[in-house]
């Protein structure tokens, strides 16, 4: 919204750069060898932490775009990151195909999925979207607990590391490198949907469908594709995560997980792409330093760690109420303000 | 400027009823090639069903509507827009969470043919789509300029003033490059200095760029003034229509609408 | 009456809406409040009836007396018991209940004073209308219905005090008149004052014993309804007259606007 | 014939349980226009109180019933007072998002209370079937079905004729305007929470001698929603049909189907809900929204 100091658009073309300042450039560079930098000096626990933080961001944008920006509110999120996840372990382990490939597909797979689901949109508006949602959540992981000759059932399946012509990306610092890229190119993509002609239609549906209409934006149409792109998202985010852990299981998909995902992208703001960002790297942060507390707790209290899910519901819980309730532009707004803030740095007026 | 035969918009004997409610009763009319053609009557007598029938969000029971000589009474909303007739509500309608600018924009979609593959490979920098937006944006500042709204074009239209909003609406209204403007009381909860503005940018449009405009209004000045024909509607029947000065001498419109004062 | 004492209002806590807005509705009688949207009018109403609260706005300065007692500060539904009662504008019928429940919910305040038939009577015998649609659903009724039924709803609490926002907006002249008609029945039988909010000043002050004029938040002119006619400024701003007292063509609307005197 | 029959009374006694929690759900939709994802962690809550009541301080199992009913309906009162005081006037979708923190808050408080294991109440119920229209069901189905007929009757007759009753549903219409009118949308929202704790509570008690209690009743919540939606959001009658179809279906379902589809019985209700709603996209008694546009 506010330019530095000392910058001025004089053609349409700067006014609608994202990156439009020579230090906003320096800074973009410098955050990406920053990133290119982590596995260097963290440990393979620590790691991981950030791969599943990553993969959750993608998947997480996809629910910013469908819910955030195209307002169909979704509860069964996780549901197509399941979906996600077992099309691309499958593909993998039983069809043989190279990962590459798989994730992509898998990517397709819980989008058509999603399409499927958000033909229902169509006809339904709000709460009772809301059930659309919901029956989808029940019934993709119905399929996909009691289809237990392709899936396991609840005792999961594997999902292997993947390959590079005979390379196996088996540590962890070759997969975070996978991941890595892939969250740039899908924060890309994200922002130049929301910021476009497709992105402004989603934002008018969800502020005034009526209107939509008559400015001629076809609303099945785009409410479907919203649907199709957020549960792509949320499918080539569950198949990083997948291969990452190497085995999954139905119990990583409930409707609690479903929740979790609404519950970032409201504590980052709802309708941006940062906020995304800072939604879950906030919730990620919170339940690690909750669990390191309470592991260090239990050399004191034994049984301190088995707290750490109820305890961690409550406060990510009583984290959305307080959002909610205090600061429903949720973080990205504080940053926004931050940062205007510290505009005309280092002369602060 | 009025040509007698051309009709641009041409309504054949609509009926439409919600569940036992009638709505419009056997209404026809024309609205035609370079006219301000007002609509009024009693509330609930069906001015707004008039154009929602015509911008598809009714489907009449009976009845067609004729666009340009294409029958449009079936068509979609979205394809009604695209052929070119635009309109502004009466409880302004617009995208609150988009500034003023985007929301323009938006009424640009439909020359906006780039897709979601160009939205996201060159929405940044590159190819077709970033040259859309650019094209657009010119399209786009012209009407900003032209409605005076220059310094709200960044603003979030949620924080705009109400007078503001009504002539954003109007901005994406005109966005869209329509043959036909819809207006839906536009001067609804203005003062008389807001309604001059209005009329003022009623007439500038009328003469510069869109020359077919259907207009309901409930001030009488302001109908009786800039109208070139007026319809009156009451209880979902057309009981009059004519110039100005016949309608406001026809008995029955008294009767029904105007009452003692006008007379 | 009613005395409003130089009060601010903020919203959000930061947009100050009103400035220093004093203003006074003596017992019986019709004070009518113009001036631009957006000058703070419809908030000022709501700074009296206490509906600031649910939208973030605050009343941060100044007081408001009620029958010599403040009440700035308390709830809402308290301020109707004490007999003020605000009719808001858009003609916000409670759209899924019938017309006889709609006027069951205006009652609820003096639920426990007087029996609800008597009180409808009272009602039906301002709004003849209303008795034989008294079993439909109300957001089928049309504007005109629908403007008479929110005034018979607030009717039904007994008020002291009418705050009418707009109740002309939207509805054709025929109806204006008789709502107008039905309001100055009101003052009179009922003993009532009206604090009336309106665009039509031409209809506002011919019913009006007393005029505010009230632009960005303050009052920027006030006296006798028929001495504000007489006013230059109102006639060409709010009256539409010229200076010659002519009626102004909308049709020749010039692009050079003579500014006006109290805001310089 | 007679299997069939014996089903369906089955589904109906199951039904009148579904449709209890249903009412609880309906009753805030009505009054505070909240769509409360946490109803079946109400019913949770309830649940776990009279199991506290009754087992671990050991009172008689009809003092605890009482006390439980008077605690869950200041729970209610409670619940309105801290979390959602604050959010009147905002978005629905604002306040939907609270009742999801309030459902994963309530987990985790029933969690660390009382573990990842069930507890079962006491059996103040002979477990001898009785018969009914030559059906074999068991006492509690028959009490839940008397449960329901009464707590429905007592709804539909207070909404109709009480002016509170009247004032709730105007202000389910909208709220400033109702507070214009001098209602109290405060009070009228800690009732409806509370009455509505109260009915999940009643919902938890018979659910909890069904099943057992633990902490996964709160997806009761969620199984009774296609029952809610079917019915129409703001119908309480609607609720009564909904739940009763719900559970109808459901036991066809699992009886029908079962043998070769494990578990189909819980998402069957999701599936004809779908395809339900496509048809009727405001459930059977749903309000139609009233749109002048």
């Amino acid at each position: 919204m506010h330019l530095p100091c000392r910058t001025f658009n004089e053609t349409y073309e700067q006014d609608m750069a994202i990156v439009r300042t020579r230090l906003q450039w320096i800074l973009l560079a410098a955050a990406i060898v920053f990133g290119l930098c982590i596995p260097l000096f963290t440990g393979t626990y620590m790691l991981t932490v950030i791969i599943t933080t990553m993969s959750i961001i993608i998947a997480a944008l996809g629910i910013q775009i469908l819910t955030g920006y195209c307002g169909q509110l979704s509860v069964g999120h996780s549901a197509f990151v399941a979906v996600g996840a077992y099309s691309s372990a499958l593909l993998v382990s039983q069809s043989g195909l190279s990962f590459w490939i798989a994730v992509p597909v898998a990517g397709i797979a819980a989008g058509l999925v999603g399409l499927l689901v958000g033909l229902t949109s169509i006809r339904l508006k709000g709460f009772y979207l809301i059930i659309s949602t919901l029956a989808a959540q029940f019934i993709i992981m119905y399929v996909i607990i009691h289809w237990t000759s392709v899936t396991g059932g609840s005792f999961g399946m594997s999902a292997p590391a993947p390959k590079l012509g005979g390379i196996e990306f088996a540590t962890t610092q070759s997969y975070f490198y996978i991941v890595f890229i892939a969250l740039l190119i899908a924060t890309y993509v994200a922002k130049n949907i929301v910021r476009t002609n497709v992105g402004r239609a989603f934002i008018a549906i969800r502020d005034n469908d009526l209107a939509a209409e008559v400015m001629g934006i076809h609303l099945t149409a785009y409410k479907l594709l919203a649907f199709f792109i957020g549960c792509a998202f949320a499918g080539i985010g569950g198949a990083l995560a997948a291969h990452a852990r190497g085995v999954i299981t139905p119990d990583s998909y409930t409707l609690v997980q479903s929740f979790w995902y609404l519950g970032y992208i409201i504590i980052g703001g709802l309708g941006t792409i940062t906020g995304v960002f800072f939604g879950v790297i906030f919730v990620s942060a919170l339940n690690n330093g909750l669990a390191m507390f309470l592991s260090s707790l239990s050399t004191i209290f034994p049984g301190a760690g088995s707290l750490l899910a109820p305890l961690m519901l409550v406060i990510f819980g009583l984290v959305i109420i307080l959002f909610l309730t205090f600061e429903p532009r949720g973080l990205a707004h504080r940053w926004q303000i931050f940062k205007a803030y510290y505009r005309l740095w280092p002369f602060s007026y | 400027m009025v040509s007698e035969d051309k009709a641009k918009l041409k309504l054949e004997h609509l009926h439409l009823s919600f569940g036992g409610v009638h709505a419009l009763i056997d209404v026809s009319l024309d609205v035609r090639e370079g006219e301000i053609l007002s609509i009024i009557g009693p509330n609930g007598a069906g001015k707004t069903c008039i154009l929602n029938c015509i911008n598809g969000f009714y489907r009449p029971q009976q009845g067609n509507i004729y666009f340009e000589g294409r029958d449009i009474t079936r068509l979609q909303s979205h394809k009604i827009a695209g052929l070119g007739i635009a309109r502004t509500f009466q409880n302004i309608e617009l995208f609150t969470g988009l500034s003023v600018q985007d929301n323009l924009l938006a009424g640009r979609h439909f020359y906006m043919t780039g897709g979601l593959v160009g939205s996201i490979l060159g929405g940044v920098y590159l190819g077709r789509t970033h040259r859309e937006e650019v094209e657009q944006r010119r399209a786009i500042e012209d009407i900003i300029d032209f409605l005076e709204i220059e310094a709200i074009r960044k603003q979030v239209v949620g924080t705009v003033p109400y007078g503001l909003r009504k002539r954003v609406e109007l901005g994406r209204a005109l966005a869209l490059g329509p043959r036909v403007l819809l207006m839906d009381e536009p001067m609804a909860g203005m003062n008389l200095e807001e309604k001059e503005d209005m009329a003022r940018f009623i007439l500038d449009i009328y003469e510069e760029r869109v020359n077919t405009i259907v207009l309901i209004e409930h001030d009488m000045g302001v109908v009786m003034d800039i109208s070139d024909r007026v319809v009156v509607l009451d209880f979902g029947r057309k009981i009059a229509e004519g110039k100005p000065s016949e309608v406001k001498g026809n008995p029955d419109v008294i009767k029904a609408y105007l009452g003692k004062a006008a007379a | 009456m009613l005395r409003v004492n130089n009060i601010e209002v903020c919203y959000s806590e930061v947009i100050l809406v009103l400035k220093g807005v004093s203003l006074d509705v003596p017992d019986r009688s019709i004070v009518a409040l113009l001036g631009a949207n957006g000058g703070g009018k419809t908030t000022l109403l709501k700074a009296i009836s206490g509906l600031l609260k649910t939208e973030e706005g605050e009343v941060t300065d100044g007081s408001i007396e009620f029958g010599g007692k403040r009440i700035d500060h308390i709830e809402p539904e308290q301020r109707v018991s004490m007999g003020i009662s605000q009719v808001m504008e858009g003609r916000m019928v409670f759209e899924h209940l019938t017309v006889d429940e709609n006027l069951e919910a205006g009652h609820y305040v003096r639920r426990r004073e007087s029996s609800l038939n008597s009180e409808r009577d009272m009602v039906f015998s301002y709004f003849p209308r209303l008795k034989d649609l008294c079993r439909q659903v109300s957001g089928y009724l049309s504007g005109g219905e629908q403007q008479m039924l929110v005034i018979a709803r607030a009717l039904m609490a007994r008020p002291k005090l009418f705050l009418l926002d707009e109740p002309s907006m939207g509805l054709a002249p025929i109806i204006v008149e008789e709502i107008f008609d039905i309001v100055k029945r009101i003052k009179e039988e009922q003993g009532a004052s009206v604090l009336l909010v309106e665009q039509n000043a031409v209809a506002a002050l011919s019913i009006a014993d007393h005029g505010y004029v009230m632009e960005n938040g303050k009052i920027v002119l006030d006296g006798p309804a028929s001495k504000l006619m007489d006013n230059p400024d109102v006639k060409e701003f709010y009256l539409g007259l010229s200076e010659l007292g002519e009626k102004k063509k909308y049709s020749e609307v010039k692009h050079y606007k003579r500014r006006k005197r109290w805001l310089v | 014939m007679s299997v069939i029959l014996e089903h369906l009374v089955i589904g109906i006694a199951v039904g009148a349980v579904y449709s209890i929690v249903a009412l609880g759900f309906v009753l805030i939709y009505k009054a505070t226009g909240v769509f409360n994802l946490a109803q079946g962690s109400l019913l949770c809550l309830g649940a776990y109180i009279c199991y506290f009541l009754s087992i671990t301080v050991g009172l008689p199992f009809y003092v605890s019933i009482i006390l439980t009913l008077v605690v869950a309906f200041a729970i209610g009162l409670l619940i309105e007072f801290v979390f959602l005081r604050r959010m009147i006037g905002q978005s629905h979708l604002a306040i939907l998002m609270i009742t999801i923190g309030l459902y994963l808050m309530l987990r985790g408080v029933v969690l660390i209370a009382w573990g990842v294991y069930s507890k079962s109440l006491p059996s103040y119920l002979s477990a001898e079937p009785i018969n009914i229209l030559g059906a074999n069901v068991l006492p509690i189905f028959a009490l839940s079905l008397v449960a329901a007929a009464i707590l429905f009757a007592v709804f539909i007759l207070f909404f109709r004729y009480t002016s509170i009753g009247v004032a709730m549903r105007a202000t389910q219409d909208n709220q400033q305007v109702a507070q214009s009118v001098g209602i109290s949308v405060k009070r009228v929202f800690g009732m409806s929470w509370a009455i509505a704790s109260l009915t999940a509570a009643v919902g938890g008690i018979i659910v909890g001698t069904i099943l057992s209690v633990g902490y996964s009743l709160d997806d009761f919540g969620f199984k009774v929603l296609p029952a809610v939606i079917l019915g129409g959001l703001e119908s309480v009658p609607g609720a009564l049909i909904g739940g009763i179809i719900l559970g109808v279906v459901e036991h066809f379902g699992a009886a029908y189907l079962g043998s070769w589809l494990i578990g189909i019985e819980d998402v069957i209700p999701y599936v004809i809900l779908l395809v339900l709603l496509l048809i009727v996209p405001y459930g059977i008694f749903g309000l139609k929204r009233i749109e002048r546009i």
